[in-house]
């Protein structure tokens, strides 16, 4: 992955991420599961079937062809516009979420083959403070449907995002625009767009760009929705159903073509796909 | 400093002395005269440095010009259009037909309500799913009669709650931006009062983006940032200040085109004035876009937003 | 009106029309009320407001410039293509409703001008068969989008229908689609089209051209809407609200953009339609 | 005349015969032979002429393949997409991707059920407006990659209740007319069981309308024209024969372009036979229309409604 070459940059300490421990404890049914089982299952607890968050590059690994992953992220980082600091400085709020995760921003742009086809590939990691969209984001998306055209290629994205990155204002909020503008050259393109949603694809990031593709479909039990339960329980005390917002919630009102199993996830897409490439 | 509701009590007490000045044959013109410029004096002190959080009181001050008041000062022959043809009418945000001196214009604009029974019919200025349908379907309108676009901004936010959720009020938000972006006619967007996230957002992508003086706009409320980030609703002034959401700040920031003026002490003090503050400057800007070919203004407005967001390139570090 | 000169052709008896009484009863509020009087109100009791139903040509009158009316309706009359019979054949059922509204159809289409304004204009009589839409107002209708395109000016279409011409069969549910393609020709023209609803409104014609208004206006009072109270209570047994398929229920769920006295809708239209003729 | 019941019993005996011809060694060949003949020339003169009333039953058996049963056997790789995006998703019009031979199509299909709780899912096959409006959906993006659209109609009538009219039915129906009249791609509609008026022609414009030999297509249904027209429920097959609903009439009519023949009894006697001659139909059509630049198709569609409907010139008379 080419941005990670020169990590200093980031002043990620991978050895950090190495993890010594070869058990984990299920949150789930409580049971310990090796955990290099639970990885080589997509994540997914081998006992109980529940899903663990993916990082960005699990998820990139859980879809494409071996192998196939090219990264193609534009070599940018977060600036600091507002000179934001709530409990502490933005840039440092950055500085520990690249340490974190190893990443340059909350989303990675990937050139992939998925069952053979090749695509251009965002994958947003909710690690990076809650996978929130600010301008890095923003740029990323765009980058990565501009070269799908450049390409004449799909352009898929795979969401987890609480929604706008709060430290850079206005600005991320606009990247809710600016990313739908882009949407609009894809379409006049005549080229696909799959959207994924994952747990979680919320606010800002629901409101634009996720639920703008020609296809959506969601990950078995992702969260969708734009305002959270706390808000509408603080703004208006309104009882909500307990299947609120969930997978089920959005396929029953018709906000998604379909809920797809994570480890299905990669022979859907290739299934879909196929539609289009022939298509062309 | 002295606060707002002082002042008002002296200006009080002027207009009493000027009505004893009159009726009763004593002169205190020389008086009255040096207390008006005393008022004047403080308010200038008063407001002349107005922190970003008084700048939010008088956005959402509950005498505050609301949107059918600069349409019916702004405009002529307002022409309401109701419903979204699928699921309701919502009285949040208004659509319809108006006149700019003689040049029709589809106005898009979001109407909080005053008295308790009004807000409860608007949700509080909470645009819901309805309302951002019944606005695209205005924008198809005006495309097709190549109408100008006017939107006027106001709004706490989309209206979050269960129906919403329920007829997918983000997709709503964002089949806007999509059509917004690629609509074939110019368009204004004027951020009046609340410019509150996603639910402003969704009638404002356009050829300009202006604010009223004291009017905010910003991602988040500053109660919900300071909840978020602080875990305080109380801290909701530091929140104002670290979210740079007023007028003057957006414009050094360069995200909005232009400030629109208001009276000292806010659109409500003369309301009047804002008015026709408002409407020179949206005659300016209509007759400028309106100048610009179509082909030309699309790539602009295209320009606009494919370059919003300011990052740092990793050589740059 | 042009078609009518030769009325012999409808073997229409106009005398039969007179009308010696000079009262009626008002079945709203039982006055008696001079009919003199009713008619000059537009067919509104002057005692209590009721509306009564208007014919075509007093639909006409009450809404064009005094005199500005000329008959442009193709000269043509409904054919059975089924050779229908039910009750009676259907081309008696056609020279009796000739007979008692001395029109050719259902419809009438005239160039007139509303406040200066020149537009061509559809008007629906009840009379005539409940309104049914067959294939003689399919063709009117789409020959007034034409003439409105051949002479730039709006379009108007003033509707008072039950639905489709039963007796005419597939041929009148296939007007539906023959008014919207229609329609979308108006559209690509860039030329306005105002619907206006009236009672009733309903079945195929609210589900085809009536609903594809640039604006849509109903007149207060008004019936809107695809199901009958009946079919729908004979198909699923459902409790209905009382303002069911009324102008209000219209306007709350978003059918519509305005509903309009009787009395101020030649106002109305020529204040709409000046947006739209300025806009040329 | 004997009826299908009977012959579905004669048919059960000769199978009776068959296993007793075949287990105890007995020879009944030639007399099994003699009855199976019978029971072909007795089917024959039952079916040959079926009534229109006749068909109407056939078009509403219970057992008649529906959308999906053709799906599965017509097409491949049904890759169902849900919802309007709007409010919801309509079960009884499923909408998808799908290959027919090796070309992706967008299908249309409005679907029945078959149990209580499938019936009660799909509203007896009766559609929404959420499945119209999904059917538009579907419409945009076939148009957007340039898909074909196939619609499968089989429905008794858009669905009428509170919630269809809440949601503007008629208007979803009168959008989904002018969207089909000008959708930029091929486009073909089969009409396999119930063509319930508004609800089915919702998706049925199209460059080639095509009818299984024992689907109906009708204004009206026949019982809903005996209550309005003679006032009598009862009357339906009166009504039936005057409506000229059926496959052959209508193609007499000249208003379908092809009756798809169906075996002898109906399409749920053989219902891959059927299966395979839809596909057949569909292959040919396709090709065909697909040969044609789009321009020369859009206005060869827009000359087809144009002109549909018979009347009679003044000077005619
Ligand atoms: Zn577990
Ligand atoms: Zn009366």
């Amino acid at each position: 992955m080419a941005i990670f070459k020169d990590r200093h940059y980031f002043r990620v300490n991978l050895e950090k991420k190495t993890d010594e421990s070869l058990w984990m404890k299920c949150k789930s049914c409580g049971e310990l599961v090796f955990k290099r089982r639970v990885r080589e299952n997509n994540n997914i607890c081998p006992h109980c079937g529940e899903y663990f968050f993916l990082t960005a590059q699990e998820r990139i690994e859980s879809l494409i062809d071996k192998g196939s992953f090219t990264d193609i992220s534009k070599p940018i980082v977060a600036s600091d516009p507002l000179l934001f600091q709530d409990t502490k400085p933005y840039p440092q709020r950055i500085e520990e979420a690249q340490e974190k995760t190893a990443l340059a921003s909350a989303i990675i742009i990937g050139s992939v083959t998925i069952v053979g086809i090749p695509v251009v590939m965002g994958v947003m990691d909710f690690r990076f403070i809650g996978g929130s969209m600010g301008a890095v984001m923003g740029e990323q998306i765009c980058h990565g449907m501009e070269e799908a055209i450049r390409r004449r290629q799909p352009f898929i994205l795979v969401s987890s995002s609480g929604g706008a990155r709060i430290q850079e204002g206005l600005f991320s909020l606009l990247q809710m625009a600016k990313t739908a503008a882009v949407r609009g050259r894809l379409a006049e393109e005549h080229l696909p767009f799959i959207s994924i949603m994952t747990y979680p694809t919320t606010g800002g990031v629901q409101a634009s760009i996720a639920s703008l593709g020609d296809i959506i479909i969601a990950e078995k039990g992702a969260m969708i929705g734009f305002a959270g339960r706390r808000v509408i329980q603080n703004t208006i005390a309104e009882e909500l159903p307990s299947n609120y917002q969930t997978d089920a919630f959005a396929l029953e009102h018709g906000f998604i073509d379909r809920v797809v199993n994570r480890e299905d996830l990669r022979e859907e897409l290739g299934k879909v796909l196929g539609f289009f490439v022939e298509a062309q | 400093m002295s606060d707002e509701r002082t002042l008002d009590l002296l200006e009080a007490k002027i207009k009493e002395l000027r009505e004893l000045d009159k009726t009763d044959g004593i002169n205190l013109s020389t008086e009255i005269a040096r207390l008006e410029k005393k008022l004047e004096a403080l308010r200038e002190e008063l407001y002349a440095n107005l922190s970003d959080w008084e700048r939010v009181k008088i956005a959402r001050h509950p005498k505050r010009p609301y949107s059918l008041d600069y349409i019916r000062e702004v405009f002529t022959d307002f022409y309401e259009l109701h419903g979204d043809r699928l699921a309701g009418d919502d009285r949040a945000l208004l659509v319809g037909l108006a006149r700019l001196d003689d040049r029709p214009v589809v106005l898009l604009a979001q109407q909080k309500g005053r008295s308790t029974q009004e807000n409860k019919e608007r949700y509080f200025g909470m645009t819901r799913p309805q309302g951002y349908r019944k606005a695209r379907r205005a924008m198809s309108l005006a495309e097709r009669f190549s109408f100008p676009v006017i939107s006027l901004i106001d709004t706490p936010g989309a209206y979050p709650g269960l129906e919403s959720e329920e007829l997918n009020i983000g997709g709503a938000i964002a089949e806007n931006l999509l059509a917004m972006a690629n609509l074939r006619v110019p368009t204004i967007a004027v951020v009046i009062g609340e410019g509150g996230s996603g639910g402003a957002l969704a009638i404002g992508v356009a050829d300009r983006v202006l604010m009223l003086e004291n009017a905010i706009y910003s991602v988040i409320s500053p109660e919900g940032a300071a909840t978020i980030l602080w875990k305080e609703k109380e801290r909701m002034k530091e929140a104002t200040a670290a979210l740079k959401l007023t007028a003057p700040r957006l414009l050094d920031l360069k995200v909005v085109d232009e400030v629109i003026p208001e009276p000292l002490g806010g659109a409500h003090k003369d309301s009047h004035k804002t008015a026709s503050s408002l409407k020179e400057s949206l005659l300016r800007h209509l007759a400028e876009v309106s100048d610009i070919p179509l082909k030309k203004l699309l790539a602009a407005r295209y320009q606009r937003y494919r370059s919003l967001g300011r990052y740092s390139t990793l050589n740059d570090q």
